[in-house]
């Protein structure tokens, strides 16, 4: 004696394979009265235990009526002459089920073996050295952000009323030297550390031209910082990473 | 220490999200195999230093440090500057959630503008479409022709090809997303009527099976 | 290939937080030695053998996996329990039969578009495919050329990954229907599993047993 498990059946194809498996039923001559008696037995039981049935379901019951009453009719033939069998599509439909129904218990072996293998958890220990071609640095940052960055650290200046009109003396050998005095001290800078204390607007321009000289002289390399509109300035030997 | 908790220890560390401390290791192994397990915090610091030594032996990339009291995989310094490049190739790759959904808004409503972009995200998306604009997956695609004229944007085949479309059409729309979840409502629709149609037939055939014309046994 | 290229091959695929291909690992050190140096995706092949051995010789507790078009480190299954130990809580739950289904049908007829999947499982399969979408074990592949275009679906890397695959060549081949046909452990097969269930059942349908709804003979 059995019982059904409701939730057993993932839709009315798997439910019917159950009947044919627990019954030992031949799948191409299915019995499709008793068959159906059992289904509607089934749905009744879920609607007793107040579940909600599935449409697909009922759909099933709905087709499985349908065969019954062809069954009964006189036999139709195809284009060859030769009967067909109102069970066909439904046969179809249940070896094809089951063929992929095997398949997710294969799955289910994958998947139990493959739980058993961990991959590595922590990454941070790993040392990396940004690229040194300045190029692979480039790709990384454009000159689209550098601009952004120098026009939002002039937007962003505290401001102050200038009464005087002064001269300045800032030139690009003395920003290059400022910014690399920077750099040699602590390898690397973000940029809006660097202008932070400058307050005419000229300083930051000349330091921000000084800035993409090192660039191309290789001197200095550029890399995106977490800040948006910002970057790092960090120092290259010859071109190379310290 | 029995051997096999060499290999224990060595996987443990090596799975584990973040430094683990030899008391965690001990913890693990007693769990699993019983208390009596004879594993120490001292066993442990020992493999550690046992493991190196075969790494070291045998060139291997990778060694284990004690950092942040805790023990953790890292590979040698002197290969950091290939896996430096790899590490920025991948993130000049993938697309920040912030760029996920800017892309998605110009995809969905191209051709748009920068402001149209920005009402819709709330947030000021200069930087975003500069990066997408870099990474080719958005372009210019024209003029819009109301007041300041302001940029039209659009994607690109490269946009296509990144996400494995052949045309534009071939978007998910936002209506089939919201098919896809289930609407337990609709299904109880459903379910009201099959159920009225299937008590017409099974009274219908009745009547047939009382006849006794059943063909299927 | 220079020794040394051992060495950094092993650290790339170490340093690697998701499989990576032999191309990425060659252009890598390319991009980082120049074009003129000697390694070819067959040295990394080897490479990754020859490490393998090494660390079955010394007894290491992970191996490099081919796994999901590319290469990664994994730890031996047997040490799995002490792992999972430490990580329980966010150990991921199993798939369920639905998905698993859903999943083998999508995995041998992909690109396959929704109403194909529920034709063949005889269930909507909204719900499944949303949860599948989501885990990213499917992915939307663009649409059918079908009448109302329906998205089609397909693998991703991380369906690879769960299931422990290289590709998608690798998985078990499907039986031909004819052969399902002919089996004669068509019955018995898995009869066992489903007693096991049903008896579970016995106990809690009592009451619905004594109103008579039974569906056995």
């Amino acid at each position: 004696m059995y019982k059904v498990k409701l939730n057993t059946f993932e839709g009315p194809l798997d439910l019917l394979l159950f009947f044919i498996k627990r019954d030992e039923l031949d799948i191409y001559d299915i019995p499709i009265s008793k068959i159906t008696k059992e289904f509607m037995e089934y749905l009744h039981l879920i609607e007793q235990l107040d579940l909600e049935i599935a449409g697909d379901f009922l759909l099933m019951a709905a087709t499985l009526m349908q065969i019954k009453v062809r069954m009964l009719l006189p036999k139709e033939v195809d284009e060859k002459g030769e009967e067909i069998d109102p069970r066909a599509d439904l046969v179809k439909a249940l070896l094809e089920y089951k063929r992929y129904k095997e398949m997710a218990e294969e799955f289910s072996v994958m998947e139990y073996n493959q739980r058993k293998i961990n991959f590595r958890g922590n990454f941070s220990a790993d040392q990396k050295e940004a690229p040194e071609e300045i190029s692979a640095l480039l790709k990384n940052i454009t000159v689209f952000d550098l601009i952004k960055a120098f026009q939002k650290a002039l937007m962003e200046r505290p401001k102050e009323i200038v009464h005087e009109v002064k001269k300045f003396n800032i030139t690009i050998d003395e920003q290059i030297e400022f910014i690399m005095d920077f750099v040699e001290k602590s390898n690397y800078v973000h940029f809006l550390d660097l202008i932070r204390n400058m307050h005419e607007k000229i300083r930051i321009v000349v330091t921000f031209i000084a800035l993409l000289e090192l660039v191309k002289m290789n001197r200095i390399g550029i890399n995106t910082s977490e800040k948006l509109n910002d970057f790092v300035i960090y120092k290259l030997n010859d071109g190379k990473d310290l | 220490m029995e051997k096999i908790y060499k290999s224990v220890i060595e996987s443990l560390i090596f799975a584990s999200d973040e430094p683990i401390g030899a008391s965690e290791i001990v913890r693990a192994i007693k769990e699993i195999d019983g208390d009596d397990i004879d594993v120490t915090n001292k066993d442990v610091e020992e493999t550690v230093d046992y493991l190196n030594n075969c790494y070291e032996e045998n060139d291997r990339a990778f060694r284990i440090l004690r950092i942040a009291n805790g023990f953790t995989f890292g590979t040698k310094p002197e290969y950091a500057k290939y896996i430096g490049y790899l590490s920025s190739e991948k993130s000049r790759r993938r697309l920040s959630q912030a760029a996920l959904e800017t892309l998605a808004i110009i995809a969905y409503k191209q051709p748009i503008t920068k402001p149209e972009i920005e009402t819709i995200r709330g947030v000021n998306s200069d930087y975003i479409i500069n990066s997408l604009l870099e990474k080719n997956l958005i372009a210019i695609k024209g003029r819009a022709e109301t007041i300041g004229r302001p940029l039209l944007y659009g994607t690109t085949d490269e946009f296509l090809m990144y996400f494995g479309l052949n045309k534009i059409a071939d978007l998910p729309k936002p209506r089939e997303i919201e098919e896809i979840m289930t609407d337990s409502d609709f299904i109880e629709q459903k379910r009201k009527i099959m159920m009225n149609e299937i008590e017409e037939e099974l009274e219908d055939n009745t009547s047939t099976e009382e006849n006794g014309f059943d063909t299927s046994e």
